[in-house]
């Protein structure tokens, strides 16, 4: 009976490796990593929502009746877009950080935050 | 299945890595993959913007990045314990919603059968461009296209205001001689270069006014425009792209694609409709759709276009600025 | 003169198969960098223009014909480039060929 | 042109944006930006007076009726965020200009108030949707222009500060969007109004419990309640002077209006507060929230991370009244918001006054200053007033209805803590009372002035508004209590 969702758990799997990533790894730019297999996997679920078996592509056309559900692709487009945006935003961040502190690990970063305080 | 398959091995291997540089390619894998999946699954409009964004422009930006600020990520897992503790937590709350869903592709999940309908039946009719994802994105659920639209101007502006440094123009014998030692060491890559680039451009034209019949809108083409810039600009130098595109007049230009957008709200607005009510456009409903998001397409080709080459052109900036600190402090 | 057509697409199609498989295999067995990239680059470039053309054969419309040739002048305009690129890269960090190391070796040696 | 004024609100300054990088001169773009703000403010105050005369406000965008399309819904509720974020950003511009001549170099100026009305617009977008799904992309421009703002800040901590912000900001908005996805997936709508309508059917399966989970704890996220507080304080300590008074004053507001709004007019009061243990966690996280951060506020030493602290102890309080689940603690809530904003934007703009002239906040830098800096400190010690809730202050105001709320409900012992977590604010606040005006200045300070006029101005104003409103509550009780009504669709 769970065949029919085999396809949102290894999805589930690959949000969890991503999600760990962020959290776990101290260097900067590996999170930024780990942030974009996590909201990719959030997508690859979000695009899984829309299928339909026997669908197609959403382009209206003759001889197909069945079309995969339009809404969550545009959603989709749309989160790329913001993902991308923070991707951008978090590495020029981490460029800086380098730049004032020599370092993108987190636990260097944070003792001489300390040391300044 | 075969592809989640491969996702997952890439995702470990990310997980397990410690050289940067292996993660970044990976990455980019990882996009390409999920965008041959997002194919798969008859998705073809996302599948063509992950691939253009996550094997592209976001693992270049990585690669910058990671050329300035190391290649090898030292520290072992600190709080891993904890991390594992709360991943799980949370996956298996996941897995644990996912027992009440609809299956996989089943016909009758709740999704498929109350909004999606009135855009499948209803679009050709009420907006009359064969691709939905174009119509739902620029028509029906246009605002949130405008919202995306600032977004990444946000991260544009965001990029500037951090990185953005004042650079000197160089001398022109400068510029030349540079170009003069590099033109011998690249002359394949410059050559076949030139000749694609024009192929590029044309490619993202087709694509910006295409989009209403197949994949493809001002966000791709956006990105694949600037991936010719890039291009150029790596291949010719930044100096060199610098003094083809000034940089005051990128910024403007990524205003403008917003401005454009939203002046074609306003003047919704001002022939007594809603905000984005494109019906209003023209006498004929349809012409009025047709023509709405033609300019809205154009407005978003226009601030991708400029937004990405600004990123780019920031970070590679900042970039060589650092190497060329770092050499002189050594 | 169809099933001439149809027989040609599909053997184009296997060959193309078969060249990018054993360029797979090449990438696993051959032993450094630059073998691969030996590898890889040749027998890809002509697998993936083999393959493109096999689809040509069956696909006649225009507009899609169209597509699969400019797909291959890509191809095969990027393709060299791109293996040009990565062994100059290669080259330049200062990776040697294999054969080269070991001459310097025995040199070394004697 | 008045049935246009819900989009006008949030387009304005969305549109004002792009249009200062045309504009380029920091100095017109300052005053283009004070305009557009103030005219928000404007259209926010005529907002809420229709919709208290008339109702909830539909607005369909594109013309697409609403689960199609998107349409912007206005009700009272959103109506008081709107004026509270309109009137801090307007307020807090008036400043802008003098301290941002000091604290950002001049070829970024233009920039800032680029980000700064992206913000205020994304802000306006996330209040006034009636889509889910706008929500979160409108949640994205608020926060994406809010990372790029405290990154601003002059000390190299701020980048820090700023990065810590956007992975718990990404975390907690990609947490909101998969509870989104999760309830689209069960009832194949994003039109709030429509979800209220279509979840109850499937309110008892797995999916909407797991749709739940995520969306509270990726709002709490961005609420930075307590335990997921750690990005806030040294955000609002580092980063520049305005913006921690813009941000402090609406940002966390914006993120309680969302959990608001998605468990009481979303998921419906009912649901909400009997699948979880809400009320239990709440309360409980909210009173750990005011105790805990208060103690750490009193071992400050920087006082901008002083008053951070002690925003995050006020959020508790706010959650205490939420998880209170009446209309009495909704009103009190919805009280403390709006006061919160007016004392913390008084303090912060002071401390802004406060380092345009010495350049630093740390507290050992205060010595003195109440006889150099006298309507500055005074405005300090005002605020403090009311963040300790002394009567004829907002903060009086906002806490006896929080505490007759607690009684009503029967939770004495809560009602107990609440006055006791005021003694805390005593402490922390008589810590700086006890610098500005019992120690002689440091060396070099001496030659302190009062700061200029311009920071003057905004801050007495914000000030008098926190005496007006501490002394002549019917106004602001009316209003909130409305409001809280329509919430659990009792009264008019």
């Amino acid at each position: 009976m769970f065949l029919g969702l085999y396809n949102y758990w290894i999805v589930v799997v690959l949000m969890m490796i991503g999600f760990y990533i962020i959290i776990a790894h101290g260097n900067l730019v590996k999170k930024i990593v780990g942030l974009n297999i996590f909201q990719t996997s959030v997508f690859i679920f979000y695009i899984s929502v829309s299928n339909i078996d026997g669908g197609t592509a959403p382009i209206l056309a003759e001889g197909f009746n069945q079309y995969s559900n339009p809404l969550p692709h545009v959603l989709i487009l749309t989160a790329i877009v913001v993902g991308i945006a923070t991707t951008a935003l978090g590495l020029a961040l981490a460029m800086r950080i380098k730049e004032a502190y020599g370092s993108i690990e987190e636990e260097e970063i944070q003792q001489r935050v300390n040391r300044e305080c | 299945m075969v592809l989640l398959g491969f996702l997952v091995c890439i995702a470990i291997a990310i997980v397990r890595l410690k050289d940067l540089f292996a993660v970044v390619m990976l990455s980019g894998i990882y996009g390409l993959l999920s965008a041959s999946f997002f194919v798969t699954l008859d998705a073809v409009d996302v599948a063509f913007t992950e691939a253009a964004v996550g094997a592209g422009i976001a693992t270049l930006l990585m690669l910058v990045t990671v050329t300035m600020t190391g290649r090898y990520e030292h520290s072992a897992h600190h709080n891993s314990i904890w991390a594992l503790a709360v991943v799980l937590v949370t996956g298996v709350l996941l897995i644990y919603g996912t027992l009440d869903m609809p299956y996989f592709g089943s016909v009758d999940a709740p999704a498929q059968l109350h909004v999606a309908p009135r855009y499948i039946n209803n679009s050709m009719q009420e907006i009359g461009v064969p691709n939905i994802v174009t119509s739902v994105l620029a028509s029906y659920r246009g605002y949130d296209t405008l919202g995306e639209v600032v977004v990444i101007f946000t991260a544009g502006v965001g990029v500037l205001a951090l990185l953005s440094a004042v650079h000197r123009p160089e001398k022109d014998d400068g510029i030349v001689s540079v170009n003069v030692s590099m033109h011998e060491k690249y002359l394949i890559l410059r050559v076949v270069t030139k000749i694609l680039i024009p192929f590029i451009l044309l490619f993202a034209l087709y694509v910006q006014f295409h989009g209403d019949y197949g994949p493809g809108g001002g966000f791709q083409a956006g990105v694949i425009f600037a991936a010719a810039i890039i291009l150029y600009s790596m291949l010719f130098g930044m100096s060199t792209a610098r003094r083809v595109i000034s940089q005051p007049l990128i910024q403007l230009l990524s205003a403008i694609g917003v401005l454009v957008y939203g002046s074609v709200g306003v003047v919704s607005i001002l022939n007594g409709g809603n905000f984005l009510d494109y019906n209003l456009l023209s006498d004929d409903p349809v012409a009025g759709q047709h023509l709405g998001i033609l300019l809205v397409e154009l407005g978003i080709g226009c601030t991708v276009t400029s937004v990405m080459v600004i990123i780019f052109f920031n970070f590679a900036g900042r970039t060589e600025d650092h190497m060329r600190n770092e050499r002189k402090s050594a | 003169m169809d099933s001439v057509i149809e027989f040609s697409s599909a053997l184009c199609l296997l060959i193309g198969s078969f060249l990018c498989l054993s360029g797979g295999v090449g990438i696993l067995r051959f032993p450094d960098f630059y073998t691969r990239m030996h590898a890889v680059g040749v027998t890809d470039t002509l697998g993936a223009a083999m393959i493109l053309i096999g689809l040509m054969l069956l696909r006649p419309e225009n507009l899609v014909l169209f597509k699969l040739i400019m797909i291959l002048l890509m191809t095969l305009f990027i393709n060299p480039t791109a293996s040009h690129a990565l062994a100059r890269a290669a080259l330049h960090s200062g990776l040697l060929p294999l054969l080269h190391r070991k001459d310097k070796n025995i040199g070394a040696e004697s | 042109m008045l049935a246009h004024l819900p989009i006008l609100q949030v387009i304005v300054p969305l549109l004002a944006a792009p249009s200062c990088i045309i504009l380029r001169r920091p100095g017109w773009v300052w005053l283009f930006a004070l305009l557009v703000s103030g005219s928000a403010f404007l259209i926010s105050i005529a907002l809420l007076q229709q919709v208290m005369d008339s109702g909830v406000i539909v607005y369909e965008l594109g013309g697409w009726e609403a689960p199609w399309g998107i349409e912007y819904r206005i009700d009272k509720l959103n109506a008081i965020l709107g004026l509270i974020i309109t009137g801090i950003s307007t307020i807090v511009l008036l400043a802008a200009h003098t301290s941002i001549q000091e604290e950002i170099p001049e070829d970024r100026q233009t920039l800032f108030y680029v980000l700064y009305l992206l913000s205020l617009a994304g802000m306006l977008g996330i209040v006034t949707t009636g889509d889910a799904f706008n929500v979160f992309v409108f949640l994205e421009i608020s926060s994406l222009s809010a990372y790029a703002l405290i990154a601003l800040g002059r000390d190299r901590r701020a980048l820090w500060a700023s990065y810590q912000y956007l992975i718990m900001g990404s975390i907690g908005a990609t947490f909101i969007l998969i509870g989104i996805g999760l309830m689209y997936q069960m009832t194949g709508t994003l039109n709030m109004e429509d979800l209220s309508r279509r979840l109850p059917e499937v309110a008892q399966t797995r999916t909407v419990f797991t749709a739940f989970a995520f969306l509270i704890v990726g709002i709490c996220l961005k609420l930075a309640l307590f335990p997921l507080h750690l990005w806030l304080p040294n955000a609002y300590a580092y980063a520049p002077s305005i913006v921690t008074a813009f941000l402090a004053a609406t940002a966390t507001k914006v993120a309680l209006y969302l959990l608001i709004r998605f468990t009481y007019s979303v998921f419906g009061g009912s649901f909400s507060f009997t699948t979880l243990p809400l009320q239990t966690i709440f309360v409980v996280l909210g009173l750990l929230g005011v105790f805990a951060a208060s103690i750490t506020a009193i071992y400050q030493k920087n006082v901008k991370l002083l008053f951070a602290y002690s925003s995050v102890a006020q959020i508790g309080y706010m959650i205490v009244g939420y998880s209170i689940n009446s209309t009495a603690g909704l009103t009190a809530t919805l009280l403390h918001m709006f006061n919160h904003a007016l004392m913390k934007g008084a303090l912060f703009l002071a401390l802004g006054a406060v380092m345009y002239r010495i350049g630093s906040v740390e507290l050992r830098d205060f010595h003195g200053l109440g006889r150099q800096m006298p309507f500055t400190m005074a405005a300090i010690v005002v605020g403090s007033l009311s963040l300790i809730g002394v009567p004829l202050t907002v903060g009086f105001v906002s806490k006896w209805y929080l505490v007759l709320a607690a009684i009503e409900n029967g939770w004495w012992p809560v009602a107990v803590l609440i006055l006791l977590g005021s003694l805390l604010a005593i402490v922390y606040t008589w810590k700086i009372v006890e610098a500005a005006y019992f120690k002689a200045p440091q060396a070099g300070n001496e030659q302190v002035r009062e700061a200029p006029l311009s920071f003057l101005i905004p801050v007495w104003m914000l000030v008098s508004a926190n005496i007006y409103f501490g002394i002549d509550t019917r106004l602001s009780v009316q209003v909130a209590t409305a409001a809280a009504q329509s919430l659990f669709g009792v009264g008019p």
